[in-house]
């Protein structure tokens, strides 16, 4: 059996050498074949641990670390209570709900990278899409944490699930969080089913190349007996049009509903009619910015430069600017509104929130989220990774920056001065939120170990179309 | 090896598919099965008491009344645990010097009453009033059961809100004469129907659903 | 699946109540488990690590220790032992409930029922489940306040004013509010201690009789017995008896909050012991000198329900116009049409002037009286005798005697201003104590309740001084500062626990009765004179019912019923004496002038620091400055801006050669060079909760000069974290209080809401709301215009509805959980130093279109038929959405475990007919659902007759001093909250908001004087 | 696709297999077996490939249908399960809006709209396409192991009236691909 492995093994032909980026003009680069594809992606998963590198190792451990933290704070807080948090009247919302926000906000990028772009047939996706729907159920997964923990009681969580109970009680579906136990729960079930209907036929190619004999049943039983039948093929097509159909209206009605939270509820600051398109952009943006951080160092780990190429790169640094100008205009807006509806609770708000006791917060979200940005414009910059990752980082902290000003800004100072107050998060706070960083990167690590992190068949397609352009048959170019 | 599995795998792998959906519907089942059972709602479970004390002989066979011990169901949101002077009352005559009455007249003797064990206990946060319901037309039975058939007493219904819910819905169905109120044995009429909206107005019963009503 | 419920101890819900785990159980021999003795020195130290209200949770970490549960089961007996564990809150008192239907029958029940008298419902005997309502009094410096105190199964929980009592008329005060809470205060002591070590009242006896021989062979030499002031006549009785047996005794009083000038002065226009009474319902103009008449003093209860009639404005009445005169914010001055902020050293001299410029023959004096005092005066003459002039409690003699003048020269004197006979004895002070005992007079020290170790001036030195006697004993509820140093040291009894008798300020006598046997098997006054007097074995009820059997020969016994119901003994009012000849003012002696000075008072919520170890009190917004848990040092913005001080910032204040330091509170309305500091903190040994808070203002007080005193003051390093519950106290143009001039008011009367557009109903996506309110429609009023700040209906709420103390920290960082709080805001016109102060009680709204209901996912909060914005604490599941989406951030969560499920004490105070919230869940105002409901269902059962108005009446309501608080049904035009929110005055907050407050509010009115209109609040220096 | 064909023309085959480099020959090997008259015939390739279906005869793709459906039970699910909470299950007043705030239940409505129409959407195709099936008589072949990594195959199904094992061998061989193998059951 076993020198059967050791030839699987040595089937599979990684690149010894660092294979340069083949520049921002092409999707994938020269000399790919079906089988070399298939190996290169492939091999990252089914190849023994000595393949992988050790960076791998010291990134799983430390998010392992932060899990671990995770866990504590969690025990504190069913044992103690919400107490443990920086809350108070009238902030009663904190941490928890921001990093709900944000969470979700970055679950937004995979669904509309695999989804939107498929339908506009924007052919550079081919190569994040995979890990980016990843990442959104990571985050989800992050993301749906929070409106548990942050309950009063979170053991009651299911009484927000209409089931015909003892009580005879149900819940109240006037309420915007009850709209978000559907949007959250649809959209996380959904992204799953997308994800795996993608991975079904990669799963197929792990089977039929994994070295191993236990690898090769988990895969078979994962990929349901996936055989490539043309007409199998057909109705998987269909199906998954379909979901990307679907997906695309899901991802925003999510994050409306999310902003609907805000936007119901009649609080100077959150009562705002801007509020779903603003929220949208903003995950939109969020979630690209998320994705460029994982991905630029993900390709350079994985000597993958040739198959995410800087063409997907800067083609998402593009987007991400756009969006950025449309978050930029609700920013705009809401300050204007605040002026120009002339209402006092309003525009006090807006003052307060620029000049208040955490101004230096909102001008710095501004610096994060609309100035540097703009760097974006210059191609340079665009193919100065190092540049591109760094203001993805910027982002990802300025989009957390925005929804701490939405969410803490109008509490602590709204109707009746009487009621004014601060929020100062405690050490748990950060430590949940810390924690569920180190749990999202777990996943991640986990995930480019146990599951292609690019979609093989697609890369096929995207061979297959390259090599029709060039007129040349892919066996030459093996030979 | 081409082939990984055997041909039955396949049905297996649906069968599976079957099995999982059944499993999944039957745990909650049983869930339901446990949650509604006696286990948690304790009816039909008769604890243990410090006395062998007999519903069933004191009200059928003697036949004395629910207020000679309860005395203030009408009055007060508590019916009343009957103080040992009443037991005392007759046992000082009667049965006193049987073994079982013993605790009665040590309880008198010593000072410290009887512990009973609670039956009926409804959660903290849940204030119920047994003086409206009894003037309102609601019998001793329609919750507590024919007392007169329970050797030692029990719970019949289970007490959920849902149960309490169903009768402040339609309290027409439930209602009866005041006259009828202490008699455990009572059985709702064929005209139940027609009754029951004539008392409900003759009473001014209202259908209370507000969560203050129970919940303060 | 099971309901989950939020009052379980330990928070985790999942539970559900097993029939067989609690029990039905006997209270009649709760009293009469014998008891092992525990080291309790060591137990204090245990428990004395958690300071503060935290110890109403540590003390359940503490529970597990075997040494608490004996601790406990001491302090209340049985209730530990007898209840199986996990009996829940309501079937300890079930269990109470069938132990009464017991009562009767085993005839061995802890209370003397045979002579209590239920007030209000007398049953033919107690009917488990059913509260009942007893009559008694508190009393405090010596006068009595009449109260009824509610008893659920013999344990009484809530304590409500006596509507037949002179000095209650039916509302409280905070004192009485949170007096409850004292009664089961597991800090009280438990046991006679003997040099700190275990005794028992037999040994007690035993020796004090034995010394009792050695005094009565000397006639009573050497002595000296130290009380509080007292009018109890059975007490006063047994002392004359005690000081006739033993002539040579002495009899000593001290009482840190009464100022001996009121009574010297009112002697010296008397002619004799007198009590200055003032008629509010007669006076169309009121001057105060540093009076707080609205919240201090005996009758401020009357006071306020006087004022309150003579400012109403809505039956075409003109109000009163009061002119405070006053050195630092006081309740009363924040109702003032015209404020003046004075240095209470300058008071006198402002006083001599007003009486010149009146015509009283007055000493002349340099300096010349500010030009708004001549206007004032003007006021006053053009309302000869229908004007009062008040002056302050704490202000000296002269002050007193000018008022008096005053009032006399004006004709007031028999309208508004009345002689009484006074009850007070008189007795030597603790100055001649002190010296007694330093010149070795004192032999034999006995002190009954007073705690002058703690509270006599520091100039007395009395801890030094109290070491001369060879014998002291001391007779008080906690071991406290003063019994460290006794030899002997009695547990007493609480006001609930004990037989004995009081006088109001105008002399009507209450008899005050037990609602249950001491809890520690504390001692009363009178038994402690008893054995004195050789009769070691008289109990309290003989010897009060013996006084009053000599008093009332015959029909005593149906005397002796009705003044037990009634709470007062008719006819025992105090006869109104002619005044004696005219009062001649002396000369001045101003203090030596320095820059500085320091007024002392008591502390608003903890007064002269006997209350210190009350969670309620401490954490009870101070009036004004709304600070908890901390006495504070006042200083004017202006002085503060000078001198760098921030809040928070050290000041050191010396007087003499003594010093304090304590926290700055910069604070409006102070007045210039003078600084406010208050008595009640700095304890040592008042339990776990008083200890070890802010500073003695005693430490710094100087006998000569009491109350008032120069000083210096420097800034010290380091600052100090107060926590307030109100950061912000300007209104920041959202008027969430709208007030006008009278003159403003008579042209539109409708003022609060004349620049309100209406609110656009079509911009919602819903109809008009389908939802009729047929039945009832539960609605509230709160007069902005009589509301003084008091706070007394924050605590009532608090005592009614089991709301928990979240201690100092949580309070700090807003987490604090009143039900109702009194916003405080300082309006523009007039300087940072000198604004206008508003008042504003601000409940749940109970909005209509209720924004908080909408948001619940659990509809947790939903409304009632009749409109009440409910709250099921048992449906919460916490997401805090409600309050956030809240504009008057009116509900409070439990963010920990806040309500202490432990302590069997707490169990038996609760309130039966609330449910204690647990962690996790949000709470706010039921609008006393509670009560609400009981009244609804007593009316359906009197053959569904109709709810009388008036009959519902919340916990607030009832304790408000004014009646600004007015709850009613909406649906009935004739109902007086139906009338109130028909006046044109009335609006509601937010209104722009669309949510239909049913809680609305009177708009603030100020009858200010036109000749000084602008200067109301200017800052004139005498 | 169920080989429970009832008269089994070739006990123990399940048909013949030949394997070719490039989706264009799969294209035309198939056009070329269908206008022989093969209609029981499958092909496969690691990858979708245009026509490829069409090119054996596969005309009517129903997932969309499925879906559809899906979607509109979804849609009354969500809305008929609030209108019953609020309306009929406990009528409650909540701050004053109507029992049925219709506006109110749009989210959810369309949330479960889009779970259902999703959750189809999958369950369809796999369904349709008879998957799971771990266990496939193709997978005999070894060399079919390429089949989802970079090689193309076309399989005549012993179930076709035309197979006939040698002649299908024979013309499988003309059709230029690498090499042909029977497939056995």
């Amino acid at each position: 059996m076993d020198q059967i492995e050791k030839a699987n093994v040595n089937n599979i032909h990684l690149p010894t050498e660092v294979i340069p980026d083949p520049g921002a003009n092409i999707v994938l680069g020269h000399g790919l074949d079906y089988k070399t594809v298939t190996d290169r992606i492939g091999g990252i998963v089914v190849l023994p641990w000595k393949n992988s590198p050790k960076k791998w190792l010291v990134g799983a451990f430390i998010s392992f670390c932060f899990v671990n933290l995770l866990m504590l704070a969690v025990y504190l807080l069913f044992t103690k209570g919400v107490g443990i948090w920086g809350l108070n009247i009238p902030v009663a919302w904190g941490f928890a709900i921001i990093n709900f926000v944000w969470w979700i906000g970055i679950g937004h990028a995979g669904t509309l990278i695999s989804a939107v772009l498929f339908l506009v047939k924007q052919d550079w996706r081919t190569s994040i899409n995979r890990f980016s729907e990843a990442m959104t159920l990571f985050a989800v997964a992050c993301a749906g944490m929070f409106p548990i923990l942050h309950l009063g009681r979170p053991w009651l969580f299911y009484w927000l699930l209409p089931y015909p109970n003892s009580m005879w009680l149900w819940p109240q579906p006037r309420s915007p969080l009850e709209w978000d136990v559907f949007a959250v729960s649809t959209y996380g079930t959904v992204s799953l089913v997308f994800w795996y209907v993608g991975l079904l036929p990669d799963l197929a190619s792990l089977r039929d190349t994994a070295p191993y004999l236990w690898q090769r049943k988990i895969y078979a039983i994962l990929s349901l007996g996936w055989r490539g039948s043309a007409i199998h093929w057909h109705r998987y097509q269909k199906a998954y049009l379909l979901l990307a159909g679907l997906a695309t209206p899901l991802v925003l009605s999510v994050h409306t509903i999310v902003s609907f939270d805000f936007a119901v509820s009649q609080l100077p600051g959150w009562h705002t009619t801007i509020f779903p398109p603003y929220f949208v952009a903003g995950a939109v943006y969020s979630g690209f910015a998320m994705v460029l951080t994982l991905v630029i160092p993900l390709r350079a780990w994985y000597n993958m430069r040739d198959l995410i190429t800087l063409r997907t790169i800067e083609a998402a640094a593009k987007l991400m600017l756009g969006v950025g100008l449309i978050v930029a205009y609700g920013y705009g807006m809401e300050a204007f509104f605040a002026w120009y509806s002339g209402d006092k609770y309003e525009s006090f708000m807006y003052w307060n929130r620029m000049t208040g006791p955490y101004g230096f917060m909102y001008w710095l979200l501004i610096l994060c989220n609309i100035a540097i940005p703009q760097l974006l414009w210059s191609q340079k910059v665009r193919h100065n990774l190092g540049l591109v990752w760094t203001i993805s980082i910027v982002i990802n902290i300025g989009m957390w920056l925005e929804r701490f000003e939405i969410v803490v800004t109008s509490l602590h100072r709204d109707f009746l001065p009487s009621s004014w107050g601060m929020y100062i998060p405690t050490k748990w706070d950060i430590a949940t939120y810390a924690g569920t960083l180190g749990f999202f990167m777990l996943l991640i690590f986990l995930f480019v170990r146990a599951l292609p992190s690019i979609s093989i068949f697609e890369v096929r397609e995207q061979v297959h179309h390259d090599l029709q352009h060039e007129n040349k048959p892919a066996v030459e170019e093996h030979a | 090896m081409a082939q990984l599995f055997r041909p039955s795998s396949n049905t297996i792998a649906k069968v599976s598919i079957v099995a999982v959906v059944l499993l999944a519907s039957s745990t909650i089942g049983v869930a339901y099965m446990i949650d509604r059972g006696s286990w948690i709602t304790n009816v039909q479970v008769a604890p243990e008491q410090p006395i062998a004390f007999s519903h069933k002989h004191h009200v059928k066979d003697d036949g004395i009344d629910c207020r000679y011990c309860h005395t203030s169901v009408e009055t007060s949101h508590f019916a009343g645990v009957p103080p040992t002077e009443t037991c005392m009352s007759c046992h000082s005559q009667i049965w006193n010097n049987v073994t079982a009455t013993q605790p009665i007249r040590d309880s008198w003797a010593s000072g410290k009453s009887i512990a009973w064990n609670r039956v009926h206990n409804l959660p903290d946060y849940v204030y119920f009033n047994h003086s409206i319901h009894v003037n309102k037309g609601i019998g001793c039975s329609s919750c507590h059961g024919n007392v007169a058939e329970m050797p030692l007493i029990y719970k019949v219904n289970t007490l959920n809100m849902n149960w309490c819910i169903n009768c402040h819905r339609n309290p027409a169905q439930y209602i009866r004469p005041r006259a009828e109120i202490f008699n455990v044995a009572y059985q709702y009429p064929d005209n139940q129907a027609e009754l029951g909206a004539k008392l409900v107005k003759e009473y001014h019963v209202q259908s209370l659903l507000d969560c203050a009503t129970c919940h303060r | 699946m099971k309901d989950h419920s939020p009052s379980h101890p330990n928070g985790n819900m999942n539970e559900h109540d097993k029939t067989t785990a609690s029990a039905l159980v006997p209270l009649e021999s709760l009293l009469e488990t014998p008891h092992k003795k525990v080291d309790l020195a060591e137990l204090r130290e245990k428990l004395a690590a958690g300071r503060g209200p935290a110890f109403w949770r540590t003390l359940d970490e503490a529970a597990e220790s075997e040494h608490l549960k004996e601790y406990v089961e001491q302090e209340f007996p049985g209730l530990s032992g007898q209840i199986p564990q996990g009996v829940d809150r309501r079937n300890l008192l079930k269990v109470m409930g069938a132990s009464l239907a017991m009562a009767g029958a085993a005839g061995c029940t802890k209370l003397p029922l045979e002579s209590i008298v239920p007030y209000v419902r007398q049953p033919e005997n107690i009917v488990p489940g059913l509260p009942m309502f007893y009559a008694t009094a508190i009393t405090n410096a010596g006068y009595a306040k009449g109260v009824l105190v509610e008893s659920h199964f013999n344990r009484p929980t809530k304590v409500e004013g006596n509507p037949d009592h002179p000095a209650s008329l039916g509302s409280t005060t905070i004192f009485e509010q949170a007096s409850i809470l004292n009664l089961y205060d597991p800090d009280r002591s438990e046991t006679v201690l003997q040099r700190g070590g275990l005794s028992t009242w037999g040994q007690f006896t035993g020796a004090a009789s034995l010394e009792a021989q050695s005094v009565g062979s000397r006639q009573g030499e050497g002595l000296a017995i130290l009380t509080g002031l007292t009018t109890s006549p059975t007490f006063i009785s047994q002392m004359n008896a005690l000081l006739a047996q033993w002539p040579k005794a002495k009899w000593y009083t001290h009482e840190p909050s009464a100022n001996p000038a009121v009574r010297s002065a009112a002697k010296k226009i008397a002619g004799r012991p007198a009590y200055v009474d003032y008629d509010f319902s007669q006076a169309d103009v009121i001057v105060s000198l540093e009076s707080d008449f609205l919240n201090a003093g005996p009758a401020s209860l009357k006071n306020a329900r006087q004022f309150a009639a003579k400012r109403g404005i809505d039956n075409g009445q003109t109000p009163v116009r009061y002119y405070a005169v006053e050195s630092s914010p006081s309740v009363s001055g924040s109702l003032a049409d015209h404020r003046f902020s004075v240095k209470s050293s300058a008071i006198p001299a402002m006083a001599y002037q007003l009486a010149k410029a009146l015509g009283v023959a007055s000493p002349d004096l340099a300096g010349t009286a500010p030009d708004w005092l001549a206007k004032v005066a003007e006021d006053l003459s053009s309302h000869k005798s229908r004007c009062l002039v008040i002056p302050g409690e704490y202000q000296p003699e002269s002050v007193h005697l000018a008022a008096y003048a005053i009032n006399a020269a004006l004709g007031n004197v028999g309208t508004t201003v009345r002689l009484l006979e006074s009850y007070i004895p008189e007795t030597s002070s603790l100055e001649d104590l002190t010296s007694d005992l330093n010149n070795g007079h004192v032999e034999m020290l006995v002190i009954i309740e007073a705690n002058p170790v703690y509270s006599a001036p520091a100039s007395l030195n009395f801890e030094a001084a109290i070491r001369k006697a060879r014998l002291v004993v001391r007779l008080g509820q906690h071991f406290d500062e003063t019994s460290r140093w006794s030899h002997w040291h009695v547990p007493s009894v609480h006001y609930l626990e004990t037989w004995t008798d009081a006088r109001a300020f105008d002399g009507t006598v209450t008899i005050l009765q037990p609602l249950v046997e001491p809890l520690y098997r504390g001692k009363s006054p009178h038994e402690m004179l008893s054995v004195l007097l050789g009769k070691p074995d008289a109990t309290p009820h003989d010897i009060v019912k013996a006084y009053w059997q000599s008093t009332n020969p015959n029909g005593f016994d149906a005397f002796w019923k009705t003044s037990l119901h009634n709470g007062v003994v008719a006819g025992t009012a105090a006869a109104v004496l002619n005044a004696g000849g005219p009062v001649t003012l002396p000369a001045l002696t101003p203090l030596e002038s320095s820059e500085w000075e320091v007024t002392f008072q008591p502390d608003p919520t903890v007064g002269d620091g006997s209350w210190a170890n009350n969670g309620w009190l401490q954490e009870l917004p101070k009036p004004q400055t709304k600070t908890t848990w901390d006495n504070l040092i006042f200083v004017r913005p202006s002085d503060a801006e000078k001198m760098g001080l921030h809040n928070g910032d050290l000041l050191k204040v010396t007087v003499k050669d003594r010093s304090v330091t304590g926290p700055v509170w910069v604070t409006p309305n102070q007045a210039q060079g003078s600084v406010r500091i208050f008595f009640g903190y700095g304890r040592t040994a008042s339990g776990r909760v008083g200890n070890k808070i802010g500073y003695s203002a005693y430490a710094i007080q100087d006998a000569s000069l009491p109350y008032i005193a120069p000083a210096t003051i420097a800034k010290v390093p380091g600052r100090y974290e107060i926590a307030n519950t109100q950061a912000t106290q300007s209104m920041e143009e959202r008027e969430p209080v709208r007030a006008a001039e009278f003159a403003e008011f008579k042209e539109h009367p409708n003022f609060p809401t004349l620049e309100e557009k209406p609110v656009p109903k079509e911009l919602s996506l819903y109809p008009e709301s389908q939802w009729t309110y047929p039945n009832h429609k539960w609605g509230m009023t709160i007069d902005l215009n009589i509301c003084t700040g008091c706070s007394a209906c924050a605590i009532a709420c608090q005592a009614e509805n089991n709301i928990a103390v979240v201690g100092k920290d949580q309070v700090a960082r807003g987490r604090h959980m009143h039900w109702i709080r009194i916003d405080q805001y300082y309006s523009g016109n007039g300087t940072l130093d000198e604004p206008v102060s508003y008042n504003q009680p601000v409940p749940c709204m109970h909005c209509e279109n209720a924004p908080c209901e909408v948001v619940c996912p659990v509809g947790a909060t939903v409304h009632s038929n009749e409109g009440i914005n409910q709250m099921v604490y048992n449906r919460c599941v916490g997401t805090r959405y409600c309050s956030n989406n809240c504009p008057y951030k009116v509900r409070r969560f439990n963010f920990y475990l806040y309500s202490d499920w432990e302590t069997e004490s707490l169990k038996g105070m609760r309130n039966p007919d609330v449910t204690v919230r647990s962690r996790g869940v949000m709470e706010k105002c039921s609008y006393c659902i509670q009560r609400i409901q009981e009244v609804k269902i007593k009316a359906e059962k009197e053959d569904n007759r109709k709810i009388v108005d008036g009959e519902i009446i919340t916990a607030c309501q009832q304790a408000c001093p004014t009646q600004a608080i007015t709850f009613g049904d909406l649906n009935d035009p004739q109902s007086k909250v139906a009338q109130m929110a028909a006046l044109k005055r009335n609006y509601s907050l937010l209104d722009d908001l669309n949510n239909r407050p049913r809680t609305t509010y009177l708009g603030n009115v100020r009858n200010s004087n036109e000749a000084l209109r602008g200067q109301r609040g200017s800052n004139r220096e005498g | 696709m169920s080989h429970a064909v009832s008269t089994k023309r070739y006990e123990g085959l399940y048909g013949a297999l030949v394997e070719f480099d490039t989706p264009e020959d799969l294209l035309d090997a198939c056009d070329k077996a269908y206008a022989e008259g093969f209609r029981k015939m499958d092909a496969f390739a690691p990858m979708p490939v245009d026509g490829l279906a069409e090119a054996i005869g596969y005309k009517k793709n129903k997932v969309a249908l499925c879906v559809l459906i899906g979607g509109i039970t979804g849609m009354c699910f969500g809305f008929g399960l609030l209108q019953w909470i609020s309306q009929v299950a406990y009528p409650l007043n909540v701050g004053g809006r109507p029992l049925n705030s219709w506006p109110a239940f749009i989210p959810i409505t369309f949330e479960c709209m889009i779970l259902f129409s999703a959750l189809t959407s999958m369950i369809s195709m796999l369904a349709m396409n008879g998957l799971p099936r771990p266990y496939h008589a193709l997978f005999n072949v070894p060399a079919f192991e390429r089949a989802s990594v970079d090689k193309f195959f076309l399989l005549i199904e012993s179930q076709d009236p035309k197979f006939e094992p040698d002649q299908t061998v024979d013309f499988l061989k003309t059709l230029g691909g690498n090499e042909v193998n029977f497939v056995p059951e």
